[in-house]
């Protein structure tokens, strides 16, 4: 049985990585630039991660665990071991990254059909799933950063995908910057963690807290590094300014990477650790988590570009997750990762089928100059892409938290641990006013993008006749997570929508901290419990506050948008212009420090070396100078007689006693000779 | 008596050295190496060795000599035989050397010298002769290839076109 | 005459003298004659320590190695000089020093 | 054969460099390949001696001893360690690649190349000998070529580059030989190293010059001397300069290799001898290493010659070498007898050399290919080379990512070791140079955006794709580092019984007392 594990996650790890292997060095040479060694690949590893959960869920074990590591390398005392760890939540985002990923696979096929660089493309994805399913599978620190790392490679090459555009190169280098800075702190945590305990595997670093190895400010510095990791990829507040700007990549890739796996890396590592958060370090990670649900939402009321509000969204829900595990409910936690895959991954995709229609009308139409993603040019595509909007619609309401749809019982569950968490600890109130403000937000913004896109009459009529809906490989997509977004999915085998209570719950079981002296996993548990019923009538009501208003400012047209944006004055402007993040990072931080740089290079070569170093030669060559007018004057001109002649410089005073002569030659050497007899003799 | 003959030569050898530095002809000079080489061939014969004695006089007066003689014959016009030679930095090469001699003589005359007692042997050609054919045999050939060298270089040098 | 001392002593005049031409002599010839009595001060040496040394024979063998060495010398330096009269008319050494290439 | 394998590695070079001599000088080609058939024999001869090497043995092997100067105890001895035999495959490897890197040269031909088998010898020998004269006389050697290499081949500045090299390393070499006489003279009148070593930290201990503790004189003047060749931060001007202005091929061995010298002899000859020195000088190591970090990325992130980036990249990653040799102090019993640290910090800071060897030397010749190409290395002057060339473009992300110390990389684990080494004892220092981590990032990526990325600039629109010959130079590097960043056991393996002697030698010290 466990070989079985060991080898299929073994197959899920390395498939990919060899198709991406083979699609880099003789893809374009394939027939179809190769991308059914892709697809083919990526399918088998979603039917291994399919045959994983099957097996997970015959077993029906919510402590199952199998681990399995070998010496990475060995110094004597330094030892890395690096290996798998297969437990429940593995298997279920192993499922996860496969399946969104055959997804994307299959999607792309006429999403960048014809594009030049399309067996690359493929290639890359493959590398990215291989890094996902490297992070999900780590059951180390170490290689936990490495395939985080190799997550931002592969992140920086898709968004970078169409490089010509210089907005692609920028929002590429971007991405992975802003991932750096949270690397170095999740690098500095790995280094505190394995100063103090001496390991890099999670069983060893739990072990050390609960010995007390590690503990107090220590351990929360740890836990904030390490948690600063998840801060970057997960994008959350302050370095969410890479996300938004990664929508310059492939849309599938958006759906992939920006919306349901690698931005929920940030999320796992955060659930995995959750276990050696101390109580501080977990309030830090609450506020960062709140603030950025709701940051985000503001932001997102006001884009016009579809993938951006789509953006902003994700950035808002990844705030949410992370909220809830500094609110302890970490099980609610990846159970909205899991939800939140699905719709957003639609809803990406639905956004892409969108897109790529608009971009082929305004292509017939010889139009490149009209953006194809903003949301002012669309409006009534309802009748004209009815799969791509009802499998849209489905995954809106599940992101808005109606019921009957899985958001709902997610959000329900975080906002429910929020709420219990502020009535244990009422200095905390600000984190559930977060939580359920963004809630509403979410459902106004999301509904604002359905009906500014599919209701309403066309904004431009002339391409309106050429919009068609997405061939089968893109609707196909749409309909399985669509299909996805619904209730019973999650619940099984029980079928009441307003209880998370299934297999899910059954299967993920809280364990307690591992931080002597944390409040344990029941008790958090029994007080969300006590909180689960105000939550639910709260975010209901606040839901239908924000879908309420959508529908009457962009379906009926009662009150106007316009208006709304006129009255709330700057606000309106700081969320339209995302608050300045990016203007004044780029002045307070990134100028100033290629100022510094540059400052720092002249400095270097043209004051240092040219002054301070050369300047020594020249001291050198002056000294020299002397030394050679003592030479010649007081030596030469005394011990050679009349052979000294008037002397331009230092270098001919040398030059005369290279008279040439033979003769003088053995002069010296005799004088020399009685030199060295009478200092022998004295 | 023969104490006084070996002053006499010491003297004879000595005092045509310091001709052969000083004069200011150069045919001068080279008459005065003929005497000073005489005498070295005379100092071999208090020093037991008759066959370098022979060869002294064979080579040196019989070979070298005669060569420097025919140098100095053909580097300069037959009808000049005042051959006036002048010397450079005279003074402080005489202070030098001088001063030179000074330390070799202190040091010479310091030194505890060990002398064995022997007895005068026959003859040396033979030892000689063997030892060459012996022991320094290697040395031999390669002398008598240097010789072959020099034999060939100086032919060479003296051509007319060079 | 039974005594190292005093063919030290003559061998030590000798070399001086020569050194003395070697340097300060301008005509090459001459100071070939230099270098012939440093030669034969060595040659006085070689043959003295051998005879107070216990009769070895060796030090005539040298001897007349140097002997050898020194006709080769005199035949090459004398080839030069007169090469070097032939075409600078000149047999001073300094001067042809002066007179590279 | 086995007892001379050294011997011939070293001198078989000389050898190539008669053959070279006999060739006319025309006949280019044959000169070119006599140059590769010695470095290539001279590769094959290294790899016998890895395959022969014995990594349990933590001491000398293959060891040659021949008396030299016997007068002045000066001997003949050559001998490697799991310290230095990394360095000489690396030496063997990168010369043989940089044959081919200069088979472009076109004028003075056999000039360079006899230059080229000379300064291989030089390198060559430093690695091996262990005697201390001997190593000096070596270290001499490699300078002498060098200057001839950038003075003769380089680019417009050659002249006052290859003096400014020639001065900064003598300059270096002078305060040496003073410390090399000092050690002969108060240990025992010897050269021979591991009798030094045996000795030295004992004879010196206690001794005092001038009021100041001899171990402490000696350490800052050897001290000097390395540190200019690695470069460390005041002592680095001469880098940029020799890097940008030196044909290709050098720049691979002076960034490949010459570097490697100086932490080389850190390790050899100041940790070696000085074992107690290492206590005191830690700290300042450390912060010399924070500062080439922060300097060198700076420096590098300014730059728009890539050429100069690429050599400021170099003081940047020599920085974490430094870093990571500092933790060994973590070994002592001062600091908790934390052998763990000192193990990762050390190994790592001897992997990372090895590693910036490989790396850098591609960045090198990848920096020439393109300037062969275009004749200028101006960042701003490209733009979209990506679609022109796209295996070049390949290549050079794959080696600017290993540069900038992507995980699957060996780049990646030798900085990272050298981090987690350090880190317990110089907390502060370790978290303010990560910050290099972020800058190696920013100038890789920005320079590699500003070459690749965007529209096509129209100039280069023929720009020629790289050669076959320029692969084969960089692909054997790059497979290097990628098998290394996966799986680093074969190279660590085979230094660490080495280095965990010298940790036990450090941990044995302590620190000098008074001044």
């Amino acid at each position: 049985m466990d070989n079985i594990y060991i080898n299929s996650s073994l197959a899920i790890l390395f498939l990919p990585l060899l198709a991406f292997t083979i699609q880099i060095f003789i893809g374009k040479r394939l027939p179809r630039q190769g991308d059914w060694v892709s697809i083919s690949a990526i399918l088998f590893t979603l039917l291994l991660a399919g045959y994983m959960f099957i097996s997970m869920l015959a077993q029906y074990d919510p402590n199952f665990r199998y681990e399995s590591s070998f010496t990475w390398m060995d110094l004597g005392d330094f030892k890395i071991r690096l290996g798998f760890l297969v437990d429940n939540i593995t298997i279920i985002m192993l499922l996860v990254v496969a399946l969104i990923s055959s997804c994307t696979h299959i999607f792309s096929i006429k999403y960048l059909d014809g594009d030049i660089r399309y067996s690359r493309y493929y290639a890359y994805l493959g590398l990215f799933t291989f890094s996902m399913n490297g992070i999900v599978l780590a059951n180390n620190l170490v290689s936990m950063y490495i395939f985080w790392e190799l997550v931002g490679v592969s992140s920086y090459l898709l968004i970078g995908h169409w490089f010509e555009k210089e907005s692609a190169a920028n929002a590429a280098k971007k991405a992975f910057l802003t991932n750096r800075v949270g690397d170095i702190g999740f690098f500095i945590g790995i280094m505190t963690v394995f100063t103090a305990v001496g390991s890099f595997a999670f069983t060893d670093i739990f072990e050390g807290v609960a010995l007390g190895s590690i503990e107090g400010a220590t351990l929360t510095f740890a836990g904030i590094c390490l948690f600063a990791g998840a801060m970057g990829k997960s994008s959350q507040f302050p370095l969410h300014i890479w996300l938004p700007d990664a929508m310059e990549g492939p849309t599938p890739v958006s759906a992939l990477m920006h919306a349901a796996t690698m931005v929920a890396a940030g999320v796992y590592l955060s659930v995995r650790l959750f276990p050696l958060m101390t109580p501080d370090a977990l309030t830090f990670i609450a506020y960062i988590g709140g603030f950025t649900a709701f940051f985000a939402a503001t932001i997102a009321l006001t884009q016009n570009d579809i993938k951006k509000v789509l953006a902003y969204s994700t950035v808002s829900q990844l705030g949410y997750m992370i909220l809830a595990v500094g609110t302890g409910v970490y099980t609610a936690a990846f159970f909205h990762l899991l939800t939140h895959a699905m719709f957003k991954a639609n809803l990406f995709y639905g956004s892409g089928s969108v897109i790529h229609s608009m971009h082929h009308a305004l292509h017939k139409k010889h139009d490149h100059d009209t953006d194809p993603q903003d949301m002012r040019n669309m409006g009534g595509f309802k009748e004209k892409m009815p799969i791509t909007f009802w499998s849209m619609t489905i995954s809106t309401l599940a992101i808005a938290g109606v019921p009957f749809f899985s958001g709902f019982l997610s959000k329900d569950a975080i906002l429910g641990g929020t709420l219990s968490f502020a009535q244990n600890h009422p200095q905390h109130f600000l984190l559930p006013i977060f939580g359920f403000g963004a809630a509403a937000m979410t459902a106004f913004y999301m509904f604002r993008m359905i009906f500014m896109t599919f209701y309403g009459p066309s904004k431009m009529p002339e391409i309106y006749d050429d919009i068609h809906e997405s061939p089968r490989e893109m609707t196909g997509p749409l309909v399985l997570l669509g299909t996805l977004s619904i209730f019973v999915f999650y619940t099984l085998p029980y079928f009441n929508p307003f209880s998370t209570h299934g297999w899910f719950t059954d299967l993920i079981v809280a364990k307690d901290s591992f931080v002597p002296g944390n409040i344990s996993a029941h008790e958090i548990a029994e007080h969300a419990h006590h909180a689960h019923m105000p939550a639910m009538i709260l975010s209901l009501s606040v839901a239908g506050i924000g879908i309420l208003l959508a529908g009457l400012m962009y379906l009926k047209k009662i009150l106007s948008a316009d208006t709304w944006a006129k009255n709330s004055g700057p606000l309106y402007k700081l969320s339209l212009n995302k608050f300045y993040f990016d203007e004044n990072y780029d002045r307070f931080l990134y100028q100033p420090l290629m100022k510094f740089a540059d400052k720092v290079a002249y400095f270097d070569w043209e004051l240092y070396d040219k002054y301070f170093i050369n300047g020594f030669g020249k001291v050198t060559s002056w000294l020299s100078n002397i030394s050679g007018k003592f030479d010649y004057e007081g030596i030469d001109q005394g011990l050679v007689d009349g052979v000294g002649r008037s002397a331009k410089n230092v270098g001919h005073s040398l030059r005369n006693i290279q008279t040439g002569r033979i003769q003088n030659y053995i002069l010296y050497v005799l004088a020399g000779a009685i030199l060295m007899i009478i200092i022998q003799a004295v | 008596m023969s104490e006084l003959a070996f002053w006499l030569v010491a003297a004879i050898t000595v005092v045509s050295a310091g001709m052969v530095v000083f004069s200011g002809q150069l045919i001068y000079s080279a008459i005065a190496l003929l005497f000073t080489l005489l005498g070295v061939a005379g100092l071999y014969i208090f020093l037991w060795a008759d066959f370098m004695a022979g060869i002294q006089v064979m080579v040196y007066i019989g070979g070298i000599l005669v060569l420097i003689i025919f140098g100095i014959m053909l580097t300069h016009k037959i009808e000049s035989v005042k051959i006036s030679q002048t010397n450079v930095q005279r003074k402080i090469g005489a202070f030098v050397v001088a001063v030179f001699l000074l330390f070799l003589a202190s040091s010479l005359g310091s030194a505890p010298w060990f002398q064995m007692v022997t007895t005068e042997p026959s003859e040396t050609v033979s030892t000689v002769g063997k030892l060459l054919m012996t022991k320094y045999l290697l040395p031999f050939e390669v002398a008598s290839i240097l010789l072959l060298g020099s034999l060939i270089g100086a032919a060479m040098l003296s051509r007319k076109e060079g | 005459m039974d005594q190292l001392v005093n063919y030290l002593y003559i061998s030590a005049i000798l070399f001086s003298l020569g050194l003395f031409g070697v340097i300060t002599r301008r005509n090459g010839i001459a100071v070939l004659m230099g270098v012939e009595l440093i030669l034969n001060a060595a040659n006085i040496n070689f043959v003295a320590f051998s005879r107070f040394g216990g009769m070895n024979v060796s030090g005539h063998v040298f001897s007349l190695f140097v002997i050898v060495l020194a006709a080769a010398e005199a035949a090459v330096a004398l080839a030069i000089i007169i090469t070097i009269y032939n075409s600078m008319q000149t047999v001073n050494v300094d001067d042809a020093s002066r007179l590279k290439h | 054969m086995e007892s001379n394998l050294l011997s011939l590695l070293v001198w078989l070079p000389v050898l190539g460099l008669l053959g070279i001599a006999l060739i006319p000088r025309h006949r280019t080609k044959e000169i070119k390949w006599m140059a590769a058939l010695a470095t290539g024999i001279q590769l094959v001869l290294a790899i016998v001696l890895w395959s022969k090497f014995d990594p349990s043995d933590a001491g000398m092997q293959f060891v040659e001893r021949a008396d030299w100067i016997p007068s002045f105890n000066i001997s003949y001895i050559l001998g490697v360690d799991g310290l230095s035999l990394p360095m000489v495959i690396l030496t063997a490897l990168l010369c043989f690649i940089g044959v081919f890197v200069s088979w472009k040269i076109d004028h003075a031909v056999k000039g360079y190349f006899a230059l080229f088998l000379l300064l291989d010898t030089g390198i060559m020998g430093v690695f091996v000998s262990m005697d201390f004269f001997l190593f000096y006389i070596f270290w001499e050697v490699m300078l002498l070529p060098m200057y001839f290499l950038i003075g003769i081949w380089g680019g417009p500045q050659r002249e006052y580059a290859a003096i400014k090299f020639f001065l900064y390393t003598l300059f270096g070499s002078v305060l040496m030989l003073i410390g090399i006489l000092g050690l002969y003279f108060t240990c025992g009148q010897t050269f021979d190293i591991q009798v030094l070593i045996q000795n030295a930290p004992e004879m010196l201990s206690g001794v005092m010059w001038w009021g100041m503790s001899a171990i402490k004189v000696i350490w800052v003047l050897l001290f000097i001397g390395f540190a200019i060749k690695v470069p460390v931060f005041p002592f680095h001007t001469w880098l940029p300069l020799a890097h940008v202005e030196a044909p290709t091929a050098i720049s691979v061995l002076l960034a490949g290799i010459l570097l490697k010298l100086g932490v080389y002899g850190i390790l050899r000859l100041n940790y070696g001898l000085m074992p107690d020195g290492v206590w005191w000088f830690a700290g300042a190591l450390a912060f010399l290493g924070l500062i080439n970090v922060v300097w060198g990325g700076l420096c590098a992130l300014a730059q728009t010659d890539l050429k100069k980036l690429v050599a400021y990249s170099s003081i940047n990653h020599m920085g974490y070498s430094l870093i990571g040799m500092a933790a060994v102090i973590a070994a002592g019993s001062a600091n908790g007898a934390n052998t763990t640290a000192a193990q990762a910090g050390l190994a790592g800071a001897v992997f990372q050399m090895f590693n910036h060897g490989t790396i850098s030397a591609m960045l090198f010749i990848l920096v020439g290919v393109i300037y062969d190409r275009a004749h200028h290395r101006e960042i701003n002057g490209f733009g979209g080379l990506a679609s022109q060339m796209p295996i070049y473009t390949g290549i050079t992300a794959l080696a600017f990512f290993a540069g900038l110390g992507l995980p699957g990389f060996s780049g990646f684990i030798s900085e990272a070791m050298c981090f987690i080494g350090a880190f317990p004892v110089f907390k502060g220092i370790v978290i303010a140079s990560t910050v290099g981590i972020l800058l190696n990032a920013a100038y890789f990526l920005w320079a590699f955006q500003r070459i690749f990325f965007g529209k096509l600039n129209d100039k280069y629109s023929d720009l020629a794709e790289i050669n076959s010959r320029e692969l084969f130079t960089v692909i054997p590097l790059a497979i290097i580092t990628v098998i290394l960043g996966v799986y680093p056991a074969p190279f660590l393996n085979l230094v660490k019984s080495t280095l965990n002697l010298i940790i036990e030698m450090v941990a044995s010290g302590s620190p000098i007392a008074g001044m």
